[in-house]
């Protein structure tokens, strides 16, 4: 009886999926949003990010892509610029011959428009453009004129990463803010919405793309995948061709399985994350103990039991990987502070008049214990399995540090406001790591405990460093911008506000049965994760049909 | 008390039951080990050898996906598991009996208002509200076994309160009042030892309901998945693929300890159910008098000895 | 019969009570929690915002601030609309657009699961009962305790990795296959079977042992009564006395549970539709909660409520039809 | 001589449980001839009941029939099959059920209920078996209309005769009727006994009648049967019974039962106290409305329980309550008790209102003064606590005697009750005694706080008859000892007649009669008085016949 039922079933199902795609109607099948159902929004200036993922990386296109690979600006809707007037005038110069999907000549004026709809409109203004901007102007046809309010050279990464909406399409919605934009008209490589259904959409490609013969791949399919073990699971049978999971023991469960068309490359981001240590605790604001903490961490145990070895421990200034380039020469003969090293770890603190009890945990002169929580994301498994490890290590020299999870909410609320002793957490990102020291070291960001800070959650900053951010800020000169950025890493290393952990990856895998040229290690022409936004757009271009 | 009360019968009727007592054996043996065993494994949340290695000698359930002998953190997930269970068994029967009890007995306005509340939380749907309160507090064995009761009581303040108005009308009661007993008296030494069977089934029954939902809860990743307990095992499983990598030893051991701690709850319930109600025993020993393959067929069987 | 209509519009009036303490939860719960709810959003969205960028954006967000009783009653108000606010997760799309897109699914899968669960659990529940002591008997209830015993989530994994991985019998996620076009029409609807085939049968599997043991219950409560011992006496057929003597009375305790879990499919398939993928109410639920998406989780708490509630004034009515003494 | 329709030989029947069988039919052998009332008579448990279900093999599991034989027409019933069984039943040999609401499916109509048996029995079409029904209903005089109705929606009296008409559907030569007429009160059970002898007129049926009260058989059977623990002692025809039978247990039986007409003649009561109503009454009820609210919020109904009630009871002194179920005499025992409070009136203890005195003490004096006794023997005490607690716990909570003495009180009162030795009784469990042995623990109990006052509800109704003397003797002994008033709550005009110094006649909720025992019993004035006494005198039935 089962048989039967299991045969017809089994019949069935052929019958169901006898209609497989035909290798040139395949379409590229991608994983990059973690979903039960889709919802239809294509609002590239969405404040909340909430926009389908190739909205502002395939759909709508920047002025320029800032590559992390090569670390240069590739030109995209724009072709050059030029700062003027002391820094304070930045000056667009436009591609030409580039068209709408819908067939309308692409304008300068298209991207003083959107510009000036951020600043209409106050609730676009994620990157907080118009703190620093007077006015944008399209001077002609190919130039566009942003006038600044103050010298702030670092706001070039937010003006050229913008997406550039239609002008004619835009100035008749009321509320941009809350416009799903279900029908998009873009200058990207993928315009058309063939198909959106709960579980499923496609985006075809445009017809009008300024690319010649680009892109070669006619539609992207995008399924529906609640969780990391369905993507593996489709990852493995077929049916994705690129995803941006996190996928343990990825060679064993997917490159092994399938060596010739089975690829990933988990590349290196050029950040950090951190094990924050708040300096406002009695016995964290010295950078002797912060650092003693740091030498009993073992990393490499941290990343073999966090990161699956994905990734290696992080380098002493913070900043490795693509970044590294940014290290000045006599870093080597600086404190390597970051090195697993308990003996000199318990001597500092030893020296510092912390001594152990007959329990083997340290006590201050009056008697307490030295014990702290450790703060992490509830359901972050790779930073609570992170945070274990260093629990652990930091039993051993002593320390007690407790690992407690908190909701994302109310972890970021403890986080802001100041009330933590140890946490792990990111660090603010940009195409320089003057961002990272900004956020780790600038006293602006610093609030009260108690009082939200949007950044340098462990309240760590000297006049030095505000001095030195305030000259970057001003200069578009790469030899001073160098030299700041030089000893920025100086002090970070003599202080210790943070400690780093591990580089961080972006996770990237491709399946190469139907589609070639990805992204790898040998052909790095931008990181292989779709989860690097801006870069996906040369990936999306580039992707060959097999 | 004298060797014929009641409850001494049904007590000696369940260790007779075989459902029962199997249940009583196992359960008891794994409190046991879950308060005992842990003394005698390996720290449950050190890092000690290769992540997800096969069972050996070293580690008899293999390791798991951060290196961490599964065999201690089956034992050692036990005793956190079973807290919550049975905290939370104990207070969702406590709150019920209270609650409907109060409702049950005292009636009036004050069973309107009280059935009132106990109505609105059963037709709340609990595991979405569940889902949310864990979500917003901070994750914890507290905040589970919180969690589960407020989701979970009202159903047992339903029965407790029916139970409670078919006796709180019975002669007995009636008597007691009259003799001048007060009501805290009559309650608590009169009418709840005659519920003892309801509240103890109620009891494992709502233990077997926590187990399930914690473990369901924290696989979700809202409990505290830095303890160890069999949910957060599964969820650490379910987060190293240990099924698509194959290691299936990492979540068969206590996949099979909660399955096998639930039925022998649920066995147990069957053997007090089958105690308290007789009608429920199933006619095996009538069976074993008639002919072969005859059932209950609506006509009474004659068993002749001349035939 | 307007003793019927009384009767319904009492257990309305009651229903209404529970809507409106249901409502009230709803709207207390995320407030009453620590952080900010503006303060999370935005931190989750990793943007940087001036002071008046973020006035903007509370107000598009709703998330005015003001004396709670004020806001209290324009949340009231604006849920008597219909109106269930703004998601931020899936900003700006409505509340009600989102969970449209998966209510039916969820209807669809869970309904028939349970349907099908009810029937076989209580049918076998009534045979077993009928042929106590036999081997069926003997067999099914601790067999099914045993099944019934594992997480739930733990047996749909396994089916899902043996039977959708390595066997290749049913697909591993969705609702329908992505080739096939969403309407009516045959391949859309056998599609749709096709994939709840494997959710729905673990779904039955771990719930049938509890409708088949509390139908066994009532109907030996019931077989032992006088007027089954009189219908047995008047000669009928076995069949006739066990369904439409025994069966038909045994049921309506069994039907008042049914109404309960009618309700609760809504939000029991939370762990089905994550582990296969489906899309449908349970899973936006886990993502609303994980994304802090406090104006999506209360709309989803709304409409399962509702639905709760809805379902349970249908069995009132249904059971108003199959037991005439509630018609009195 | 006519023929015998059907002969039990050697009948054996076992109930099968964990431990040892239960033999509960043993070695039962009659004959019933054709025509015939043959009338089976014991007390609760005896096996009346499953001697009739072996006859049509209804018998539930765990029972099995392990010997004998029963002959109906030259076929030996324990030897058919399945269905041979099937097609015998309702045919050939029907049943009305003891209680006709619990026969009686409640979710199905009743035309639901006697359609299925012409359909299965004469494979009629539906149309015909509703005709076919029409007319049994009207044969039981009920109107056709009601084939629509559910049984909650008919009276006691209707659904008893329903049960009736579908038992007689297919005019089968036997009916067994298992205490048809227990549940209802004696005026109703008149006509529908009555309507029995009437249809077996027309029908020509052979009756098996189960009744523990023999009082009924002796009225209307033929042949009697009387059964004890199992075993039938004896078989005679209702004349020699009547006599008082060849055993000694018929003949108890038989002098157990009273009567409310000819001479009290029972030797061993006390003579009622008439002298004692002097002075202050110790308790006094005052124009007493019970209105109790019935259903929801929305469809409010009142019931009128009790209406504009008066009574006087003056200490020692012993008042019956004559009613039938519904008369609100319950109502009155709850106001008294104050398990209710009335809706208007006063209830005076010793000339002080209840009404005004609420605090604690005093109502915990007055549960010393006022005591009860329930009918239900088996309810009335907690199964899980001995018969030292339920003693215990009043005296000490009254402080009647110091903690020192209180297990000698205890023996004492229990032996008082005739429960001796009293050590033994107080170890005892309630499900380790007889009913009549848990009564006695009652009463002491009641007695336990000597108390002025005793409210007896029906304490002998559930009892068996053999043993409903032995309790109303104690009380009315007791009184005597212990200068306690009694209010007896009874249906039974005749034991009230034994006991009671006073009677009053409740109908629904109103008092229509009272008066002096003798005096009431002899001369009532009121019909509804008089029909009470004559369903309670000898020979009623076949005057009720006469009078028809």
């Amino acid at each position: 009886m089962l048989k039967i039922i299991l045969i017809s079933l089994s019949i069935f199902s052929i019958g169901c999926e006898t209609k497989k795609e035909r290798k040139e109607e395949r379409a590229l099948t991608i994983y990059q949003e973690n979903t039960a159902s889709w919802v239809r929004n294509f609002n590239p200036l969405s404040t909340s990010g909430t926009a389908r993922w190739p909205t502002s990386c395939g759909i709508y296109e920047p002025l320029f892509i800032y590559n992390s690979m090569q670390g240069e600006y590739i030109p995209w809707l724009c072709t050059d610029y030029k700062w003027e007037d002391n820094n304070k005038t930045l000056i667009m110069y436009v591609r030409e011959n580039v068209l709408w999907s819908d067939k309308t000549p692409f304008s300068s004026e298209d991207i003083a428009f959107t510009f000036n709809l951020k600043k209409k409109h106050k609730g676009l203004d994620t990157r907080d453009s118009w703190s620093y901007l007077k006015s944008v102007k399209a001077l002609n046809k190919t130039t566009v004129e942003f006038k600044f309010s103050r010298i702030y050279v670092p706001g070039f990464d937010a003006i050229v990463g913008q997406p550039i909406v239609a002008k004619h399409i835009w100035e008749k919605i009321k509320d941009p803010i809350r416009f799903s934009n279900p029908n998009p008209v873009g200058t990207g490589p993928f315009t058309e919405i063939l198909r959106f259904d709960n579980q499923v959409w496609e985006l075809g490609k445009n017809p009008n793309y300024w690319q010649p013969n680009k892109p070669e791949v006619k539609k992207l399919k995008f399924p529906a995948f609640p969780s990391n073990e369905q993507v593996t699971l489709a990852l493995i049978s077929g049916d994705l061709d690129w995803a941006g999971a996190f996928i343990p023991a990825i060679d064993r469960v997917y490159a092994k399985k399938n060596p010739e068309f089975h690829k990933y490359w988990f590349s290196e981001t050029g950040h950090t994350t951190f094990f924050y240590t708040n300096t406002m605790n009695k016995v964290l604001k010295d950078s002797k103990i912060r650092k003693a903490i740091s030498y009993a961490i073992d990393r490499s145990l941290v990343v073999k039991v966090g990161m699956y070895n994905y990734t290696e421990p992080a380098h002493v200034t913070g900043i490795s990987g693509k970044m590294a380039k940014w290290h000045p020469k006599d870093i080597e003969t600086k404190e390597n502070w970051v090195k697993y090293n308990p003996i000199l770890s318990n001597q500092i603190f030893d020296d510092a008049g912390y001594y152990k009890n007959k329990n083997g945990f340290r006590e201050d002169k009056n008697g307490d214990p030295l014990s702290f929580d450790i703060i992490v994301v509830s359901g972050w498994s790779d930073w609570i399995r992170s945070a274990q490890v260093i629990s652990q290590n930091l039993k051993k020299v002593g320390i007690k540090a407790k690992v407690k999870t908190y909701d994302f909410g109310a972890w970021m609320s403890r986080m802001q406001k100041g009330e933590f002793d140890m946490a792990i957490g990111w660090a603010e990102k940009g195409t320089n790591p003057f961002p990272l020291y900004r956020g780790m070291m600038s006293s602006r960001y610093i609030k009260p405990i108690g009082k939200d800070a949007d950044a340098n959650w462990h309240r760590f900053s000297t006049a030095e460093v505000d001095s030195l951010l305030l000259q970057f800020e001003k200069t578009s000169d790469k030899y001073v911008i160098k030299d700041i950025l030089h000893k920025l890493q100086n002090i970070f290393i003599d202080y210790a506000p943070a400690i780093p952990l591990f580089a961080e990856v972006s996770w990237g895998e491709c399946n190469t049965t139907y589609f070639t040229n990805f992204p790898s290690k040998k052909n790095p022409y931008a990181p292989l994760s779709p989860n690097s936004q801006l870069e996906n757009l040369m990936v999306l271009v580039n992707v060959k049909v097999r | 008390m004298n060797k014929n009360s009641i409850l001494k019968r049904w007590g000696r009727g369940i260790i007779k039951n075989k459902k029962a007592s199997f249940g009583i054996y196992f359960v008891s043996s794994l409190i046991g080990l879950s308060i005992f065993g842990p003394l005698f494994t390996l720290d449950p949340t050190a890092f000690l050898g290769t992540p997800l290695s096969p069972p050996s000698l070293e580690h008899f359930f293999g390791t798991n996906g951060q290196g961490q002998d599964v065999l201690s953190q089956t034992i050692a997930g036990a005793r956190q598991t079973l807290l919550v269970a049975f905290t939370t068994g104990f207070f969702v029967v406590l709150v019920g009996a209270f609650i409907g009890g109060a409702a049950g007995y005292y009636g009036g306005k004050i069973d309107d208002f009280l059935s009132l509340i106990i109505n609105v939380f059963l037709v709340m749907p609990g595991l979405p509200l569940m889902v949310i309160l864990a979500s917003w507090l901070p994750p914890g064995p507290l905040t589970l076994a919180g969690v589960l009761i407020l989701t979970g009581w009202a159903w047992n303040a339903r029965v407790i309160r029916s139970q409670m108005m078919s006796l709180k009308g019975r002669d007995f009661v009636l008597a007691a009042i009259i003799s001048g007993e007060s009501n805290t008296r009559i309650i608590f030494v009169e009418i709840m030892p005659r519920m003892l069977s309801l509240l103890a089934s109620s009891f494992i029954g709502a233990s077997i309901y926590a187990i399930g939902a914690q473990v369901g809860l924290e696989f979700l990743g809202l409990g505290d998945v830095s303890t160890v307990s069999w949910g957060t095992n599964l969820y650490w499983a379910s987060n190293d693929l240990a099924l698509l990598t194959g290691s299936w030893w990492t979540f068969v051991p206590t996949g099979l300890s909660i399955a096998l701690i639930s039925f022998s709850l649920t066995l147990i319930n069957f053997g007090i159910d089958e105690v308290t109600n007789p009608r429920l025993i199933s006619e095996r020993n009538w069976k074993k008098q008639l002919p072969d393959n005859t059932l209950n067929n609506g006509v009474t069987p004659v068993v002749r000895k001349n035939g | 019969m307007s003793n019927s209509i009384r009767y319904l519009t009492r257990r309305l009036g009651f229903y209404s009570i529970a809507a409106w303490a249901a409502l009230t939860l709803n709207f207390f719960i995320p407030r009453l929690m620590p952080g900010d709810p503006a303060a999370i959003i935005f931190a989750r969205f990793r943007g940087k915002l001036t002071p008046e960028a973020m006035v903007a954006l509370r107000e598009t967000f709703g998330l005015t601030d003001g004396p709670l009783l004020i806001q209290y009653f324009s949340y009231i108000k604006s849920m008597f609309k219909g109106d269930l606010g703004v998601s931020i997760a899936y900003f700006p799309e409505p509340v009600a657009n989102i969970i449209s897109t998966g209510l039916l699914w969820t209807i669809f899968l869970a309904g028939t699961s349970l349907v099908i669960s009810f029937i076989i659990g209580t049918l076998l529940g009534a045979i077993i009962s009928w042929k106590r002591g036999g081997r069926l008997d003997s067999f099914l209830p601790p067999f099914l305790a045993f099944i019934g015993a594992f997480p739930y989530f733990w047996l749909a994994m396994l089916s899902l990795y043996i039977f959708g991985f390595k066997l290749e019998w049913f697909p591993l996620r969705h609702a329908y296959s992505d080739d096939v076009t969403v309407g009516l029409n045959i391949p859309f609807i056998f599609s749709s079977i096709y994939h709840a085939i494997l959710p729905a049968t673990t779904m039955v599997l771990v719930s049938l042992g509890g409708w088949m043991l509390s139908m066994r219950n009532t109907m030996i409560t019931t077989l032992g009564s006088d007027y089954i011992t009189l219908a047995r006496a008047k000669g009928l057929s076995s069949w006739i006395v066990m369904l439409k003597y025994a069966a038909r009375n045994a049921i309506l305790p069994n039907f008042t549970g049914f109404g309960m879990a009618l309700g609760f499919v809504l939000s029991g398939a939370l762990l089905t539709e994550i582990i296969f993928s489906y899309p449908g109410q349970g899973y936006l639920l886990l993502q609303a909660v994980r994304s802090q998406d406090f104006p999506l989780m209360q709309g989803l708490f709304m409409t399962i409520t509702l639905a709760v509630l809805a379902a349970n004034w249908f069995v009132d009515i249904a059971i108003l039809f199959l037991d005439p003494r509630t018609r009195k | 001589m006519a023929k015998n329709l059907i002969s039990i030989k050697n009948l054996d029947v076992k109930y099968i449980t964990n431990k040892k069988p239960i033999h509960a039919v043993k070695n039962v052998s009659f004959d019933i001839k054709k025509g015939e009332i043959f009338g089976l008579v014991g007390e609760s448990g005896c096996g009346k009941s499953t001697v009739v279900q072996s006859i049509i093999r209804t018998l539930n599991p765990p029972a099995i029939i392990t010997n004998g034989y029963i002959k109906y027409d030259n076929k030996d019933i324990l030897s058919l099959s399945v269905s041979e069984v099937r097609k015998l039943r309702w045919s050939q040999i029907s049943i009305v059920m003891q209680s006709a609401l619990n026969a009686l499916n409640p979710v199905l109509t009743i035309k639901e209920q006697i359609i299925d048996v012409f359909i299965t029995h004469k494979g009629m079409s539906k149309f015909e078996a509703v005709e076919k029904s029409k007319v049994l209903l009207e044969l039981v005089d009920i109107n056709n209309d009601r084939l629509e109705s559910y049984a909650h929606e008919l009276s006691g009296g209707m659904r008893q005769r329903v049960v009736l008409a579908i038992a007689l559907a297919l005019t089968p030569p036997l009916i067994i009727m298992d205490e048809p007429t227990t549940a209802l009160d004696v005026i109703i059970e008149r006509e529908i006994l009555l309507k029995i002898l009437e249809l077996r007129k027309s029908l020509n049926f052979t009756i098996l009648f189960i009744t523990h009260d023999l009082n009924l058989l002796l009225e209307f059977a033929d042949k009697i049967g009387v059964m004890k623990e199992g075993e039938l002692i004896e078989v005679g025809i209702t004349e020699k019974i009547k006599l008082g039978g060849q055993k000694e247990y018929t003949k108890k039986l038989i002098s157990s039962i009273p009567s409310a007409s000819g001479k009290r003649g029972v030797e061993f009561f006390p003579e009622p106290n008439l002298s004692i109503k002097t002075g202050a009454p110790m308790l006094e009820m005052k124009n007493i409305n019970k209105e109790y609210l019935i259903g929801g919020f929305f469809n409010k109904k009142t019931l009128h329980a009790v209406k504009d009630f008066s009574l006087r009871i003056f200490k020692g002194e012993i008042i019956g309550l004559v009613g039938e179920s519904g008369s609100g005499k319950s109502t009155i025992a709850q106001l008294i008790t104050r398990l209710e409070t009335q809706t208007s009136g006063s209830i005076l203890l010793n000339g002080t209102d209840l009404k005004r005195n609420r605090s604690k003490n005093v109502s915990l004096g007055y549960r010393k003064k006022v005591q009860m006794i329930f009918q239900d023997p088996f309810g009335s005490l907690n199964n899980i606590h001995n018969v030292y607690h339920h003693l215990s716990r009043p005296i000490i909570r009254h402080n009647i005697v110091p903690k020192r003495k209180l297990e000698k009180y205890i023996y004492k009162l229990l032996e008082s009750v005739e429960l001796s030795p009293g050590k033994l009784f107080a170890k005892k469990f309630p499900h380790e005694m007889s009913g009549g042995e848990r009564q006695r623990v009652a009463i002491a109990r009641a007695l336990s706080v000597k108390p002025d006052l005793v409210i007896a509800d029906e304490p002998t109704s559930m009892l068996d008859v053999s043993i409903r003397m032995d309790i109303l003797r104690i009380l009315a002994k007791l009184r005597n000892e212990h200068n306690v008033a009694i209010l007896f709550i009874t249906h039974d005009l005749a034991s009230a007649r034994y006991l009671a110094d006073r009677i009053i006649v409740l109908q629904n909720g109103k008092k229509i009669e009272q008066g002096i025992s003798e005096d009431l019993i002899q001369s009532p004035k009121e019909l509804y008085t008089k029909q009470l006494i004559a369903a309670a005198s000898p020979g009623w039935l076949k005057n009720a016949i006469l009078e028809q």
